[in-house]
């Protein structure tokens, strides 16, 4: 039992990035307001973000930028005293991606707004049901 | 310049793209020569770069000269040699072709048009060459927003579908970057090839099983692989035609081609058909994809959502061939590929033509066409005896090897649902004929002048789309340079 | 659909746990992640680059071709934007309002009727409501401030956390400040559509185009090295200025796709008052 | 078995699909585009005539034009029994052509480019068939074919066409697509290859005779121009094609096609050894007696005269596949002869049909009493061509059933024998008849406007010229028998 908690808690992180990404899954799928969904989208890709920098993170190390860097050039540098920059430099690249699928999913709703005058998707439907 | 290949090909349009954008502000007429000369540097690009391969195996091309795993590299080989070609040379036919629709369409919105186009074959030109992981995500990425861009572009209910769209392309890209991102906290790694490396030790590892699930349902949601394609249909319809002419027949393709790297280089055969051994359902899935697939195209009254549906059920096609897991199977995967791909811009190009004349592709828009448009009808009749398997088109070589696949891997059904979407092509394609050819009914013995008005395409629009016929039977006639010169050769040695 | 949203929520949720439990526990460092490249990229970056910013210099250099498509994806997304919502000017007459600037009368003009651009006057638009004047006084005041903070991270992005895109950000969050808390046309006054999607296209080619000097300086595509020549200085500070080139033009972009996102999506493409 | 490596297969199959731009071209002057079709035809008989010399040395061409995986190629192979075939339909272009335009100027057809055109392709399709050298390649052509009579069978454009063409394409395209497409494949991957050989390619490979019994029959109705029952309803609903299409295609080139891939099945895939080992041969002589009688007996209860004869050429083919799945040497040969004589007699009959109905607008029997005295010479090559169907001298019809029904014999199957000549006594009993009321019965007086007199020179000479040369043939069989009995002569060796 004890074994089960504190694996439990020692990949505590897993558990919120799931938990987050499920809750913007069900988002998407479930919710019939257009601007939720995009809501629901936005936390999935955050998720997903939360869940690279997490794997960054390393016991006792501090940012990736060098400490005594220019004039100290034979400061010797140790990998575990930083943490990996790696999964940083990626979601640099997603939270890019997010933003701009952010746009674009926005520009298409405004779009959709303008045709049907509502975000409902089942009164939208019904509205391309009627014509 | 020759070694540069791999960098022009994706930098020369992505320049070019930012050239476009402000070309489009200076002036809206010089948009279009510069997008067909970048495509044409990519296209001339994309052929050396096979011709390399052919006489000197694959290419690795560092990016910033770092070495990979710690550099992005590019890394072409004989899969990707031949699908770089198909992309780029789908993607300029189409480009040319799609000069009038939107000189009729967007006029205002030239510049920002092109722009995307030739950003999308960036995106797609880099999906196929590199060799870095995560690099193909943010390809992807680029490919698919600027796809949304160009598909929100047409009928009213448009912007609804392609909305519906992003949120599983969404769901689909983000899956993707979540599997790799597993096989990142496993391995360490980033590049295709090093991860390929690191991973035989882990085969047994649930991480690595969950990612790579992960990732193949991050694909066929990509590919619209059933039951995961409801998205499909709709986007590519209501979009306008210059845009649903590139990214039907590109996209769902190379996500194809994402999958079969993924297994053939990644995650490696032996883990795909060995360790997991889950083939057997995977081709069942696809075997309901192509049934599925025909059945709803035969349901649609509306030739560009009937497409859209063989679309899907080609796809079942592919992925049911690659899941064979053996080189019959793959070779028609490969060669679908490019079959496909070809045969669906010969299709959709025929749309963009009547719908440019006709200003509608419902059936009751296509009667008469026979003898208003007979070269486009002409070119249609071509594209759609080789999506039915009508040799000596491409369609039927890729269907051969499909089916002699089937048959080694003892896959009967596979083998069924392949002879059953090509009847029920036959039924969908000649109805269409039919309407086209018989209806307004001449009266009795057919003895009266039907008063054939011809109202035929602007020959920008017949050039390509008489190109791509061609093609289809040339592609078809030299099957057998393709698949022993570079197809035999994509498959890892060893393999069934 | 609740039903099967929520079916499908616990079965990718299962597997997601499922294979959590093979994964190394959270901040261990003897996770592959942590002793495969990250070692190499920590100790080598500073001989290899001279930044020491590690993500800085990953992002802009080792593996720069990512960030290069990450300004493409943004700009693209610009320009799904603009493609998308802009509704191009149209010359059909149309009731015009105006604002005299100094006395806050209102005028109305009949259809086909305008004024010439003035300081006296300001078109608005029939809904117009007035600024708030504290609000717009305690903005102007803010954006030379964020505008300046958002240069020195764009510059410091080698020594410090930031670089082109929080820079860009910031600079661009000024202006939609502007837009804010004014109105989106005395934000388009101060940076015109045409300027703004310039610029866009301008950052971008400043990042591809030092990738591409690269490659006609006879080496590999973004390969910094190749700069060396051209700014006279060693091949490995030249990696550390081809890294400042770059960022700047990422800054460019990113700031100008987020103002041209912003009146984009504001005004529905109409580019009348905004929010 | 000597071969020369030649172009010349491909030439005869390419040279009518030459001549379609120009047909195209020169669609706004009927005479010119006409004069193309003439070129052609001609040409190509040349073309194949010129190959004879060789054949009937014993030597065979052989031509590989793209090769796509081992075994499987865009091949040709000119043999005794491709030559032969060829010969009569390249042949009976010429003659069918001289026909075409008459009957369609005389009727003022509609879209008599898109005719000549398509009509060009089914030549091209028809003689590739013939000279195919692997089962691909005659499907290749086989499909080639059935696509492009299409356009040809529906010609009409309206509704009647509609349905026949659906039932058309449902037959034809769907069973070769549901049936000899996977058989071809499974055959490709149990034998590695799709050559046609002597021997046989299924011989000696590891099938179960329960697999070879699908297989076959998967071919034997998947080829589904051959008619044979329950495969045969497309060819009467073909009939509303004008009819230098059923002349041609519907009595010559398109069934012939059919029967002549089950030829080539029997004998080059599956082999007389491995047929006459598992009996399998006799399984496919019982279902094309089947057809035989049936056919023959739904002929006699017929009114429109095409479909009558639509029906007899449905009983007609199954005499061929019967002759060969008979496997005795006499038997082979009655059936590949058969391929010329039908073709002479058949295509005969239908020009008459055809030149009726140009003059007078009737498409029944029942309407025909008495038209031998307006029209005596249509009417008497419907005679002579109706003797050479039944199997009567003085016409060809009767060595190729004198070879049948000793082939019987040979093999020991005196129940065919009576098939064949219980058959012959059912096609007497429904050709006769017509031809007797034609000229002893006198015309009711409203049954003909006027004067009607006999068609036009076009229509009237070809069928004189096809019913002569239905005589000469009994006299001079050559060179349809020695191709014949080389054919069965290099297959059983003996």
């Amino acid at each position: 039992m004890t074994d089960l908690i504190s694996t439990v808690v020692a990949k505590y992180n897993y558990w919120i990035y799931i938990t987050l990404m499920m809750i913007g899954l069900y988002a998407m799928i479930a919710k019939n307001n257009l601007v939720k969904k995009i809501v629901g989208m936005n936390i999935f890709q955050t998720a997903i973000i939360l869940f690279y920098v997490s794997i960054g993170v390393k016991k006792g190390a501090t940012i990736p930028i060098l400490e005594h860097a220019h004039g100290h050039e034979h400061h010797v540098v140790h990998a575990v005293d930083y943490i990996n920059p790696l999964p940083h430099v990626l979601m640099l690249t997603a939270i890019v991606v997010g933003v701009a699928t952010l746009g674009v999913a926005l520009a298409l709703a405004i779009r959709i707004y303008n045709n049907y005058n509502t975000l409902e998707e089942d009164e939208i439907l019904a509205q391309i049901r009627e014509k | 310049m020759n070694e540069q290949y791999p960098a022009l090909l994706v930098i020369v349009p992505l320049l070019s793209a930012l050239v476009i954008s402000v070309a489009g502000w200076v002036n809206k007429r010089l948009c279009f020569p510069i997008a067909v000369a970048a495509l044409s540097v990519s296209a001339w690009s994309s052929v050396g770069l096979l011709f390399r391969v052919l006489n000197e195996g694959a290419i690795v091309y560092k990016l910033g000269g770092w070495p990979p795993p710690m550099g992005i590299a590019y890394y072409i080989d004989y899969l990707n040699g031949l699908v770089l070609p198909v992309v780029s040379i789908v993607a300029l036919l189409n480009l040319i072709s799609s000069k009038k629709i939107v000189e009729q369409q967007f006029p205002d919105k030239a510049g920002p048009f092109y722009t995307l186009y030739v950003l999308m074959v960036t995106g797609l030109l880099g999906i196929v060459v590199t060799g870095d992981a995560f690099n193909l995500y943010v390809l992807l990425e680029i490919a698919s927003l600027t796809g949304y861009g160009l598909l929100a572009m047409g009928e009213e209910r448009a912007p609804l579908a392609t909305l519906n769209y992003l949120y599983m392309g969404t769901i689909g890209a983000c899956f993707y970057l979540l599997g790799i991102g597993y096989l990142y906290i496993v391995t360490g790694s980033l590049n295709m090839v090093d991860i390929a490396r690191l991973l035989p030790p882990l085969y047994q590892s649930k991480a690595v099983l969950a990612a790579f699930i992960i990732c193949m349902v991050g694909m066929w949601l990509k590919m619209a692989f059933f039951p995961l394609h409801a998205w499909l249909p709709n986007a590519y319809t209501y979009a306008n035609s210059a845009s649903s002419g590139l990214i039907a027949p590109l996209m769902t393709k190379v996500m194809v081609y994402v999958m079969i790297r993924l297994i053939l280089t990644v995650f490696t055969p032996a883990f795909v058909f060995s360790t997991l051994a889950v083939s057997h359902y995977i081709v069942w899935l696809a075997c309901i994809a192509i049934v599925i697939g025909a059945v709803l195209a035969l349901k649609e009254r509306n030739l560009k959502k009937m497409l859209t549906y063989i679309v899907v059920a080609e796809v079942g096609y592919m992925v049911g061939g690659a899941w064979l897991g053996n080189r019959a199977g793959l070779t028609g995967a490969v060669l679908h590929i490019v079959n496909d791909a070809l045969m669906t811009l010969c299709v959709f190009l025929v749309v963009g033509n009547i719908v440019y004349k006709v200003k509608g592709y419902a059936f009751a828009d296509l009667k008469g066409l026979f003898s208003k448009m007979p070269f486009t009808m002409g070119a249609f009749v071509i594209g759609a005896l080789s999506i039915i398997g009508v040799p000596p088109t491409c369609g039927f070589f890729s269907k051969w090897y499909l089916i002699l696949g089937a048959i080694q891997a003892h896959q009967y059904g596979f083998m069924v649902a392949l002879l059953f979407s090509s009847l029920i092509n036959v039924v969908l394609f000649f109805r269409v004929f039919e309407i086209g050819f018989y209806e307004p009914f001449s009266d009795h013995e057919g003895h009266e002048h039907h008063p054939a008005v011809m109202a035929e395409a602007p020959l920008t629009m017949l050039v390509p789309l008489y190109v791509v016929a061609i093609s289809l039977i040339l592609v078809g006639l030299y099957t057998g340079d393709i698949v022993n010169h570079i197809v035999q050769f994509v498959i890892p040695k060893g393999f069934m | 659909m609740r039903i099967i949203g929520l079916i499908i929520v616990v079965v990718t949720g299962a597997l997601l746990i499922y294979a959590a439990t093979d994964f190394p526990a959270w901040s261990d460092p003897a996770s592959p992640a942590s002793t495969y490249l990250s070692p190499y990229y920590i100790e080598k970056t500073m001989e290899e680059t001279s930044v020491p910013n590690i993500v800085t210099a990953v992002l802009a250099d080792y593996r720069g071709f990512d960030t290069m498509f990450e300004t493409t994806v943004i700009f693209s997304a610009g320009v799904v934007c603009f493609f998308l919502l802009r509704i191009p000017r149209r010359e059909e007459p149309e009731i015009r309002y105006y604002r005299h600037v100094l006395t806050g009368v209102t005028i109305q003009l009949k259809e086909g009727y305008k004024i010439p651009p003035s300081a006296d006057f300001e078109r608005i638009d029939a809904v117009w409501t007035p600024p708030d004047l504290i609000i717009k006084t305690g903005c102007r005041i803010l954006i030379p401030f964020i505008q300046l903070f958002g240069l020195y991270v764009i510059a410091h992005g080698h020594h410090s956390p930031g670089g082109g895109f929080q820079g860009g950000v910031i600079l661009g969050a000024s202006i939609i400040l502007l837009a804010i808390s004014h109105d989106l046309r005395t934000a388009v006054r101060r940076m015109s559509e045409k300027l703004i999607a310039i610029l866009c296209a301008v950052g971008v080619s400043i990042y591809a185009g030092t990738g591409a000097l690269c490659l006609l300086l006879k080496q590999n595509f973004l390969d910094y090295s190749a700069l060396a020549g051209v700014l006279h200085v060693d091949p490995i500070t030249a990696r550390s200025h081809g890294i400042l080139m770059v960022e700047i033009g990422v800054g460019i972009a990113v700031l100008a796709t987020m103002i041209w996102i912003y009146n984009n999506i504001s005004s529905a493409g109409r580019y009348r008052q905004g929010l | 078995m000597e071969t020369i490596t030649s172009i010349k297969p491909l030439l005869a199959v390419l040279v009518s699909l030459l001549i379609i731009p120009l047909v195209v071209v020169s669609s706004r002057s009927p005479n010119v585009r006409e004069s193309w079709t003439f070129v052609a035809a001609v040409a190509k008989f040349l073309i194949v005539l010129s190959m004879l010399p060789v054949i009937l040395k014993g030597t065979e061409i052989v031509y590989t034009v793209v090769q796509f995986m081992p075994g499987a190629a865009i091949k040709f192979r000119v043999d005794a029994l491709g030559m032969l075939f060829a010969l009569v339909s390249s042949s009976l272009w010429i003659i069918t052509s001289a026909y075409s335009i008459g009957y369609m100027r005389g009727l003022k057809e509609h879209g008599q480019t898109r005719y000549f055109c398509f009509f060009a392709i089914c030549l091209s399709a028809t003689i590739g068939a013939a000279f195919s050298a692997n089962l691909l390649t005659l499907y290749l052509f086989y499909e080639i074919l059935s696509l492009a009579t299409y356009p040809l069978v529906t010609h009409h454009q309206d509704l009647e066409a509609r349905s026949s063409g659906r039932k058309y394409l449902l037959y034809v395209v769907g069973a070769s697509i549901g049936l000899v497409l996977p058989a071809m494949l499974i055959c490709y991957n149990l034998a590695g290859t799709l050559e046609f050989s002597k021997n046989g390619i299924l011989a000696g490979t590891a099938a179960s005779p329960s697999l070879l019994f699908i297989l076959l029959f998967m071919f034997v109705f998947g080829f589904a121009k051959s008619a044979i029952m329950p495969m045969h309803s497309w060819l009467p609903a073909a009939m509303v094609a004008p009819t230098p299409v059923s002349a041609l295609l519907h009595a010559v080139a398109v069934v012939k096609v059919g029967v002549f891939s089950i030829i080539r099945i029997l004998t080059g895939v599956f082999g007389i050894q491995l047929l006459s080992s598992s009996h399998l041969g006799i399984a496919v002589c019982c279902v094309a007696a089947f057809t035989i009688l049936v056919g023959s007996f739904i002929a006699l209860s017929q009114d429109g005269l095409k479909r009558l004869l639509a029906f007899s050429t449905i009983a007609q083919l199954s005499y061929i596949v019967l002759g060969v799945a008979l496997l005795s040497p006499k038997g082979m040969t009655g059936g590949m002869l058969h391929i010329a004589m039908h073709a002479f007699g058949k295509i005969t009959l239908f020009f008459c049909a055809g030149a009726i109905f140009v003059a007078t607008g009737k498409k029944n029997i029942s309407e025909m009493i008495g038209i031998g005295r307006r029209m005596p010479v249509t009417m008497a090559a419907f005679f002579i061509a109706s003797l050479s169907i039944i199997g009567v001298p003085p016409c060809g019809g009767f060595i190729s059933k004198w070879y049948l029904a000793l082939g019987t014999l040979q093999a020991h199957q005196i129940g065919f024998l009576v098939v064949l000549l219980f058959s012959s006594l059912l096609n007497a009993a429904y050709f006769i008849p017509i031809t007797y009321k034609a000229f002893f019965c006198r015309p009711e007086d409203a049954m003909f406007e006027n004067k009607v007199q006999e068609a036009p020179a076009f229509c009237v000479v070809p069928l004189v010229i096809t019913a002569t040369i239905s005589v000469i043939l009994l006299f001079y069989p050559q060179p349809f028998l020695r191709l014949a009995r080389m054919m069965v002569q290099s297959i059983t060796g003996a």
